[in-house]
């Protein structure tokens, strides 16, 4: 693997700061950024991003190549935690089996920001309808989910409680959870207002960007590596689909981006769509709705597992992978 | 001052409006909420270090009447069974304003 | 109404990111912003543009066009809560009556921001000095609300008891509130440190204001529609209250404007000021001194009603009577 | 251990001062706060969302003597009365350092 | 529902981890903790305005059984000697999930 | 002494909102900066000069001139300490001496980056390196006053309790609380990204810099200002003791600097090293292995006096000397 992207990623001062964070914990220092001020450095980054993308994408407007993409989008999240089920089903019940799938299904929007700042390092382009892609990539997993439970899970409950499942609130949980709810919003307002309205607010969301995204993986680090102790209770099958389920789904991603044929650029945001697991929208969700499931689980492999080898290993490795595939 | 129960629930942030529904149809005449508040049990450590409520935990505290209790700790069980917490019921006198 | 004068008041970011605020809340999205952040941004708010217009108010000088309009201000701001006082006594108790009169004769800070952001949209000027009429209007209708209560309001109470009130709490509460101690004290620093002290603080002040007023509306956005079905409860007399006061203010107000002769943009923002009702400082000083009055009332009419009207209908509405008007 | 009184006070944060005052004077060895919580009442509902305590409710606990409790129960009421919120008395053990 | 003994811990929050291991040496069944709490006691008045946790307190509640609970308070007493803060223990009854 | 220096360092915006602050609590306004805003305001200018200094350090390089200030920097930072504790033991026991002790020989990062500040506006340049220093001067003293404590404690402690005592956590809670971490990881990420990573952040390290101190040092004055009471218990030995030890370390300092021929900028730096107490790190090891010690002693000490004495006369004052002594 081409060094220099390892090593262009790693120089990258956010990816240094989720270094520092982990490093933290590690050590036992007292460092501590207390709730809810990561809450603050996460809806800025989505309100920022969000409305970066819509106001790009008003500005190139909407194409075949766009369409094709989202479509893409879509798929993707849809089939990946189909493929992931089956796959944890061999070792684990179809409870904790859908909750993992869901969450690798769906997305993490930090590491598809780290990867656009990798993308700046690097000079490569990349366009703003990917964030429509990655707010599109967030609920469909948690439906797919919900739906395998609903098939393979021998409830364990009476009818009468069985009733008591709601899908109106299950597809509000999904498609306005808070992260897709504000990124979806920036997005449209960002469309509406257009030049006008980007250059009113882009001192706020470029400006002070990739400083507030440094401080947020310094305290991402910290929540990860907090959870690595968790992962002695996870079992090496588990540590193993952390690992390379991410990698697989990049790679068919990957595969995906060139038969559609978008820019090296856009590709890698797709496959780092394709490769990362979401630890907020889909916890919560799966927590309500599938409270069989051990969130232990998840969380942990989500969060101390594919969550800090997708900045640090994974991007860079992405991107080889696209190099060598001649997108 | 009068004798009362005092009737505690401590589980997953993201049920409380279920229990404060439960409350509400117990007829109680109020309640206190302490959110996002951490702790451990069967279902593991609750850290509250993600920008989400789904991994914390609430906090309701109500007096009640000794009827209002056992209306509560019968409708509050089942939720608790499914979704993790606990309910404690202790003896005490308040006044109200 | 001049219909380009809705469409440059609500294709503003800061505007739409409000209306995002009541969606997610009508829509049941989970979205939050948790406390204390928006205090984050109020605070951050107030001290910005105290420190802008006491930069300005230095550089441009005091003339005797300046003291009328804070005189107007006063005047105002100590008229308003007197002459609502009787319309609500109609058909409310004094208590209530005076409590929200204070609620309508004081002023909300976000909806005077809201207002100048409007006039940059539109490019029309105005001037650093309607910050110190904002903060000296702030205070006189806590006064006049607690006089009024002392006069007309039936004491419940013992004698004893009536001898704990003391003047100089409530004085404190209406003249030294955090609100309006943070805005006088940066107008006062923005006097002292000039152009030097601008331009060493205009990143922070001025470059990332308009984000952050951006996000503040989106949690106001929320704030506001929660308290929407407590409105249920209010009553139709209060709920036309709530929309027609602040209008018969702004157009009480821009009278006035005209006769003392101040241009269009702070006529718009004397408008604003006279119809904006307040819902931290009054309630919170209301809520101490007179607590027999019911906060959901004046709580809710001000931000469940009078502050998204005046947001979205009331700033391009009241800049329509102004053209109209010829000023 | 010793026998004591558990008293338990909630009410308006803005009257948490004169809580503390009343608490001081009846000479109790110390209490306990939890800032910024809300609930639901006679008053109806708290909800900490805007950027000021004027509308939330603070908790204060403090461990005393039954005497002490008796002193701070009658103190307290009238403020209760005016501004909202209740008092409860619970009997616990406890050890100080 | 079961009888159990409650009991709650307040002391400086830098020696809320020496607390935890204490309660998971006596075995209990689980904990709920509320960080950043306030008070007054012999120490002095708590304010929670310095961003460090080293001036603040941490409460931690804990249903356990009355054997547990002997082990507790024993073992927390030198704690509570050393660095301050208040052990109370009360009865109650729960059901847990 | 020269009173444009005095009116250099109050017209400062970043001194002007301390004052402010301390006026809050004095005019008893309900002014509240609640936690955690305050430790975020913290954290960012940690981050920030950390970030900045490890830049400028790489720029620079090293030289000898740096190595012998830092030798310098962790002299005064053991040799403070020591002679601070024999001259407290005339009135006070070893446990309490020790304490205060310490937090003398340690540092206040916002004390420094108040004096950074002020020879901004006196065009003043200082180094770097200093940042180095900073993080240098903080954890020696804990380590001292950790072994004075040892040596002079007539331990009421049974040994059986003395075997507890475990000197892998003090020198974690001396090398790696939070502060020192935090700024040591920003000076390293600041020297590994270089030119390129400081471009980057610099809109956030650097923009909205002095805007957010100013927001800090108001929520400081206020801190500060509440612990003004608890002065009345701590008597007249150590509240002179407050005032002139940081003004007797700060020419001690000064002189250390003429002798091994640093500039002026960097001489004020290390000056108010030397003067600064601390009132986060050291209270926080002090109150967990001294606990016999009173930290309302310690915390008011730093809090109440040096720090505002330091802020509004220390600066300028330091300066002056410097002058005078002709560096
Ligand atoms: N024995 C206990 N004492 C106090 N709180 C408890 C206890 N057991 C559980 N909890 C609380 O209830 C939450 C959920 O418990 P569980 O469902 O057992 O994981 C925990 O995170 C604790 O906050
Ligand atoms: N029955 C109750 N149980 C627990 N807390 C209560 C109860 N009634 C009132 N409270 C608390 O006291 C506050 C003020 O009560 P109120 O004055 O009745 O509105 C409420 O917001 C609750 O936090
Ligand atoms: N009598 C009491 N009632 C309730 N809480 C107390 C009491 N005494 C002390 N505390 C709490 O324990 C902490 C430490 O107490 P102390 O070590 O006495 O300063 C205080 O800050 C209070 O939060
Ligand atoms: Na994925
Ligand atoms: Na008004
Ligand atoms: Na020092």
């Amino acid at each position: 693997m081409n060094s220099s992207l390892i090593l262009s990623n790693i120089l990258n001062p956010p990816v240094l700061f989720f270094f520092l964070g982990m490093l933290a914990i590690f050590v036992k220092s007292d460092l501590e950024i207390p709730a809810p001020l990561p809450k603050l450095f996460s809806l800025y980054l989505l309100l920022a991003i969000g409305f970066k993308g819509g106001y790009e994408l008003e500005e190139s407007g909407i194409n075949p190549q766009i369409v094709l993409t989202l479509l893409a989008a879509v798929f993707m999240a849809s089939l990946v935690p189909v493929y992931s089920f089956f796959i944890l089903k061999i070792k684990l019940d179809a409870y904790n089996a859908a909750a993992i799938a869901a969450t690798y299904g769906s997305i993490s929007a930090v590491t598809f920001i780290t990867a656009q700042s990798f993308l700046k390092v690097l000079n490569i382009n990349s366009d703003g309808y990917m964030v429509a892609a990655l707010a599109l990539m967030e609920s469909p997993a948690i439906v797919v989910g919900i739906v395998l439970v609903r098939i393979f899970g021998k409830s364990k409950e009476k009818e009468s409680e069985k009733s008591e499942f709601s899908w109106s609130e299950v597809l509000r949980e999904a498609f306005l959870n808070g992260s897709v709810f504000l990124l979806v919003g920036s997005v449209l307002i960002g469309i509406l207002t257009g030049a006008k309205g980007w250059e009113k607010l882009q001192p706020f969301t470029q400006g002070i960007f990739y400083g507030t995204l440094s401080f947020f993986l310094l305290d991402m680090g910290m929540v990860a590596a907090r959870r690595i102790k968790d992962l002695s209770k996870t079992g090496s099958f588990l540590i193993a689909f952390s690992i390379f389920m991410p990698v697989a789904n990049a790679i068919f991603g990957i595969i995906i981006a060139k038969i559609i044929g978008i820019s090296q650029g856009n590709a890698l945001l797709f496959a780092v769509l394709c490769a990362s697991a979401s630890y907020i929208a889909v916890p919560a969700a799966m927590r309500m709705t599938v409270p069989e499931a051990n969130p232990s689980l998840y969380v942990s492999m989500a969060l101390a597992l594919t969550f800090p080898f997708n900045i640090i290993v994974g991007i860079p490795l992405y991107m080889n992978i696209i190099k060598i595939m001649g997108l | 001052m009068e004798l009362v129960k005092k009737v505690e629930i401590i589980t997953n942030s993201l049920e409380l409006p279920q229990v404060l529904k439960i409350l509400e149809k117990a007829g109680v005449s109020g309640y206190t909420i302490i959110e996002n508040v951490t702790g451990t049990g069967d279902r593991g450590r609750v850290i509250n270090d993600l920008g989400t409520q789904a991994l914390t935990n609430g906090y309701v505290m109500s007096i009640c009447t000794e009827k209002q209790e056992h209306q509560l700790v019968a409708a509050i069980e089942p939720v608790l069974k499914k979704f993790g917490g606990v309910c404690i019921v202790s003896d005490a006198q308040w006044i109200a304003h």
